[in-house]
């Protein structure tokens, strides 16, 4: 039987499953992680647990209509939420969950994962600007500052990763990191001794990619009302929502597979997907616990952290990195 | 940090922050000039809940008032019950039992609590920290309860009476109070301090930003935690005594940056000074009656105009009371603090990035209800 | 330059400190009340809107009708007939209202009132669309309490 | 010499008249005490500095004995027209200090005398008596030394050309105290820079606390 076409479809409705459940669930674990940290329930009232409560929302946002106000760019303004969502969506096809579960083995993935990430920038900035919204507009130009800032440091980390590993094609770099967690990127003291401090950049680096608390200046409810998703109301704000946390699993995915080894255990015992998905799902967590721990930060102060703090140090971690490299 | 504003004049455009913004706690609104994201011009437009107070007090009796003084500033409600029963027993010359003023204490020390309490909580909800709202909250629940089990009620307090209060405090009270002030002891330094006085995130946009030199100050009448967070060392409760608060040993928390950070740490220092009203008002609290007895049910002052000021949560409260000899009041000023507070807004926030002057709004610690009455 | 690596590891510090509380709030168990499900203690001295108080020998509302809280009431929400029938010195309350869209419960009337008449109620699950719903007939509503 | 006394001599400046009776008083008052307690000493030496050190003599004795004067000068007041001056109130039953009765034209002069002792202004407040058909301009001052000293300055405008210079220029806060007292009393603030209505609706011409106001 020729494998060719069917792998991909099955491939396709299992991601996109995987991915909708993520994006609404994510939701729901957001809520309920936030009412545990405040002491409070969270929700409750829609099935066991407020278990129904993603589907409830879900509803409700689709029985909406979808109000386009007068002034706005028609199609910018409709083209904004969808264009939220695919990158996220598509940047699925090319992580691997585990040695054999991957959408399309892509020899440069990682560097289609970052062209990916940045049209997610580009939707936000759309959806800002289409909005003809003072508040949008302000949200979109902070966004775009703060996604360039952050991808400088990112990508020098990478770069780190890919120097150590020789190649760009996350299966590779997973590979590479088989067996215990002293192999892990995180760990690989033998080529850097700062891997750990590349790991906190790269994670920081993410929590302000995704526009998540306490680098949340895009959305500000506090300053710019919602921000870009002001004027958008129904799915249109469903899907940036949903976007927003397809964007976080992208984000754990990432950096579980660049630092954390992927889906190797840390003992080195039974590697396979369960591994991967407990560590994206413990760094998911993460994002939700930093995100209401902290108050926002604000837009030059964290400007300042990407180019005198995390630049700076991403920069001398490469160059160790080099030398370690050419030294033995 | 200070940046040079570049302003053409064709690039600069108008900003609607309010009147519904979630920023602005309630229906202040604020028309911004802004260039970028910088502040070029800044006009509150106020009066979006103004109710004319003042007229309400010449239409009824002195007594038939009362209600209307905690719906101004609904957050220290019993500090302005206080203030308008000084000022209507200063004009009566009513005589108030010794017990009766220490629960008038004790009450309006609880009161500030909360109050700062859901500022601490509204303002890191500025700062879009969400978290230490609901912490907050759970102390000033308690005292919510405490004061709703002796007043009846959990915010509009109409609690003192002319020559005393409503009604007596039981000893559930008092021992509950010991408790609350114990519990909050134990938090403040963990749940207050550890997790956001002391994180680098909220210091970095704390520090350095909104100042108001005490010169501003002084020129816009501010008062109250604004006006100690620029050095200067000014409270009602020490400077003009009232009540029985020189009775009281109790330090008045004065910061000289004049940034908001010093006005952030005025508050969470009185926090700790009201504990200690408390405390010390709970140990001498005298037996006896708690209403003066010869009150008479309509009370006609004598012609002629009375002051009192007491020292609200947000800073100094007056009452300008006109007599005619009438059974209602002539003319009834309320000095509201925040009115005052407020006014600098403009002038401070020229030039400051909108994110900034936000927080700079916040730590005045606006009630917006108090600014219009 | 120490003031940069005081900024860099002492902010790093109090991230730290931080999410260390909120993870150890996490475990703690939930302070709130599922509201409808489980319903606060009243204290006694809640302030609900005000009732009439049944003179327990006779029945009858304690009320004489002397219309004190009606005057003494800051905004004019009460308003109470009494009829004197033929025969009897006494007035007997025939109506009672209390107009609850402008009460501010700040109590006036039930201290104007020298004969413990009427008294705070503990209602609080007060809700309608509809205006004329709080125009409540406190007569009435003694008459139903039984 | 306290707050309140030095505050009273530097308000005095607007009324020169009471400044030189007063001084006339105390210099009796001095050369009597002089001469009874000590006759020997060189009378004509007292009498040259008098000028300068009437107030600062008489700042002792005053405060034990003004509080008796208001007594005796606040009754008549009541009744008959009180005369331009400074009057030092008792601050237990009047919760004032000093109380200030001047000109329109001269609040700005002193507000000027507030500013520079270093008060700043508490409230702005009208009141109509409509039955004298004249309404009543409130300044309170306040300052945050250690010992209070609340001022109030009161002047009187005629009810049908409600108008007064504005002191929005010495006291930036006064801006917005000046707007809400022309809100509400229809109180033409002159000179004032942005005279539009601050709590009332932008297109509000009805004043609300004027006695006549019906709604």
């Amino acid at each position: 039987m020729d494998t060719s076409i069917w792998r991909p479809i099955i491939y396709l409705v299992c991601f996109m499953a995987f991915a909708g459940l993520n994006a609404a669930y994510l939701g729901w674990c957001e809520r309920k992680g936030a009412g545990r940290i405040q002491r409070r329930t969270g929700p409750m009232e829609v099935g066991f647990h407020g278990l129904l409560q993603p589907l409830a929302d879900g509803l409700k946002l689709m029985t909406k209509q979808l109000l386009v106000p007068e002034g706005v760019d028609q199609i910018l303004f409709r083209i904004a939420p969808i264009l939220a969502m695919i990158p996220a969506l598509t940047s699925m096809v090319v992580i691997p969950f585990s040695d054999n579960i991957q959408g399309r083995a892509v020899e440069l993935s990682v560097l289609m994962l970052f062209a990916l990430a940045s049209i997610g920038m580009i939707a936000i900035l759309i959806g800002g600007w289409a909005s003809a919204n003072k508040y949008a507009v302000i949200s979109a130009a902070r966004a775009v500052s703060q996604n360039l800032a952050y991808e400088i440091p990112m990508l020098l980390t990478v770069i780190t990763i890919v120097m150590i590993t020789g190649s760009m094609n996350l299966q590779d770099i997973a590979m590479d990191q088989q067996g215990g967690f002293w192999h892990w990127n995180i760990f690989r003291f033998d080529k850097s001794i700062f891997m750990p401090v590349s790991f906190l950049i790269f994670f920081i680096c993410s929590v302000a990619e995704t526009n998540r608390a306490p680098f949340d200046m895009a959305e500000a409810e506090s300053e710019l009302i919602a921000g870009f998703m002001t004027e958008y109301g129904s799915m249109g704000f469903g899907l940036f929502m949903m976007g927003e946390y397809l964007n976080i699993v992208v984000g754990a995915c990432l950096t579980t597979i660049l630092f954390l080894g992927g889906w190797s255990c840390p003992f080195g015992l039974f590697p396979g997907v369960w591994w991967f998905l407990i560590k994206i799902y413990i760094l998911i967590f993460t994002f939700i616990w930093v995100r209401w721990t902290y108050p926002r930060t604000q837009v030059y102060k964290l400007l300042n952290l990407s180019w005198k703090i995390l630049i700076p140090f991403s920069m001398v971690n490469l160059l160790v990195t080099a030398a370690f490299i050419k030294v033995f | 940090m200070t940046v040079p504003i570049q302003c053409r004049p064709d690039e600069v455009f108008v900003l609607n922050l309010g009147p519904q913004h979630p920023a602005t706690h309630g229906v202040l609104r604020v028309k911004l000039t802004m260039d970028g994201e910088y502040i070029v011009k800044a006009e509150p437009v106020l009066g979006y809940i103004h109710r004319m107070h003042e007229k309400m007090a010449e239409a009824g009796s002195f007594a038939q008032f009362m209600p209307n003084t905690a719906r101004m500033d609904y957050l220290h409600a019993l500090a302005y019950n206080h203030g308008y029963v000084l000022a209507v027993e200063r004009a009566a010359g009513i005589e108030v039992p010794e017990r009766a003023e220490y629960i008038r204490v004790i009450t309006v020390e609880l009161n500030r609590l909360s109050s700062h309490l859901l500022w601490w909580a509204a303002f890191l909800l500025d700062l879009g920290g969400f978290t230490p709202l609901l912490y907050a909250f759970d102390d000033r629940e308690r005292i919510l309860d405490l004061l709703e089990r002796i007043t009846g009620s959990r915010l509009t307090y109409c609690y003192f009476r002319f020559g005393g209060v409503y009604n007596d405090i039981d000893d559930e009270f008092i021992a509950g109070t010991r408790d609350f002030i114990k519990r909050l002891r134990s938090r403040l330094p963990r749940m207050y301090h550890d997790l956001v006085t002391h994180n680098i995130i909220l210091i970095k946009r704390l520090k350095d930003i909104g100042f108001i030199t005490p010169e501003q100050c002084r020129k816009y009448g501010a008062t109250g935690p604004v006006a100690r967070g620029s050095g200067i060392n000014y409270d009602v409760r020490k400077n003009e005594p009232y009540s029985v608060y020189p009775e009281f040993d109790f330090d008045v928390p004065v910061y000289t940056e004049c940034d908001s950070m010093a006005r952030y740490m005025v508050r969470m220092d009185e926090i700790e000074q009201s504990l200690r009203i408390i405390e010390q008002a709970l140990d001498k609290l005298p037996d006896g009656p708690v209403k003066a007895k010869k009150v008479p049910k309509i009370l006609k002052p004598a012609a002629g105009d009375y002051y009192a000021a007491v020292e609200a949560a947000r800073g100094a409260f007056g009452c300008r009371l006109v007599c005619d000899g009438g059974k209602s009041a002539y003319r009834l000023k309320l000095r509201s603090p925040t009115f005052s507070n407020l006014s600098l807004f403009g002038e401070v926030a020229e030039g400051m990035l909108l994110a900034d002057a936000l927080a700079f709004m916040g730590s005045l610690d606006l009630v917006i209800p108090e600014i219009d009455r | 330059m120490s003031a940069y690596w005081n900024d860099v590891f002492g902010g790093a510090k109090s991230l730290a400190i931080g999410l260390s509380i909120t993870a150890r709030e996490f475990f703690k168990p939930v302070i709130t009340m599922q509201y409808p499900w489980e319903v606060p203690e009243i204290p006694e001295r809640y302030r609900g809107h005000i009732e009439l108080v049944k003179n327990e020998k006779t029945g009858k509302p304690k009320c004489i009708c002397c219309g004190m809280c009606m005057r003494s009431c800051p905004s004019g929400c009460i308003s109470l007939v009494g009829k004197k029938p033929e025969g009897e010195k006494k007035k007997v309350l025939t109506k009672y209202e209390l107009d609850f869209t402008k009460c501010s419960l700040c109590g006036s009337c039930i201290e104007s009132c020298n004969f413990g008449a009427i008294r705070f109620s503990k209602d609080y699950n007060l809700a309608s669309t509809r205006k004329e719903d709080y125009v409540f007939d406190l007569l009435k509503r003694l008459e139903e309490q039984g | 010499m306290s707050i309140v006394e030095e505050t009273r001599k530097a308000l005095l400046q607007l009324f020169p008249e009471q400044a030189a009776a007063e001084a006339e008083a105390e210099a009796a008052a001095d050369a009597e005490a002089a001469a009874g307690a000590e006759a020997d000493t060189d009378a004509t030496a007292e009498d040259t500095a008098s000028t300068e050190e009437a107030g600062e003599a008489a700042g002792g004795e005053e405060t034990a004995a003004e509080p008796a004067a208001p007594a005796k000068e606040e009754e008549p007041a009541e009744e008959g027209p009180r005369e331009n001056g400074v009057l030092v109130t008792d601050h237990a039953a009047r919760g004032t200090h000093l109380d200030v009765l001047c000109d329109p034209e001269q609040v700005v002069e002193a507000a000027g005398i507030m500013d520079e002792a270093g008060f700043f202004l508490e409230a702005i407040t009208g009141v109509d008596w409509i039955k004298e058909d004249r309404m009543e301009v409130i300044y309170d001052y306040n300052q945050t030394g250690p010992d209070p000293c609340r001022v109030v300055v009161r002047t009187f405008i005629p009810r049908a050309n409600p108008e007064i210079p504005t002191i929005s220029e010495i006291h930036p806060g006064a801006n917005w105290h000046e707007r809400e007292t022309h809100d509400f009393f229809g109180i033409k603030f002159q000179g004032h820079p942005y005279l539009e209505p601050l709590l009332l609706p932008e297109d509000a011409d009805f004043h609300p606390l004027l006695k006549d106001f019906t709604p």
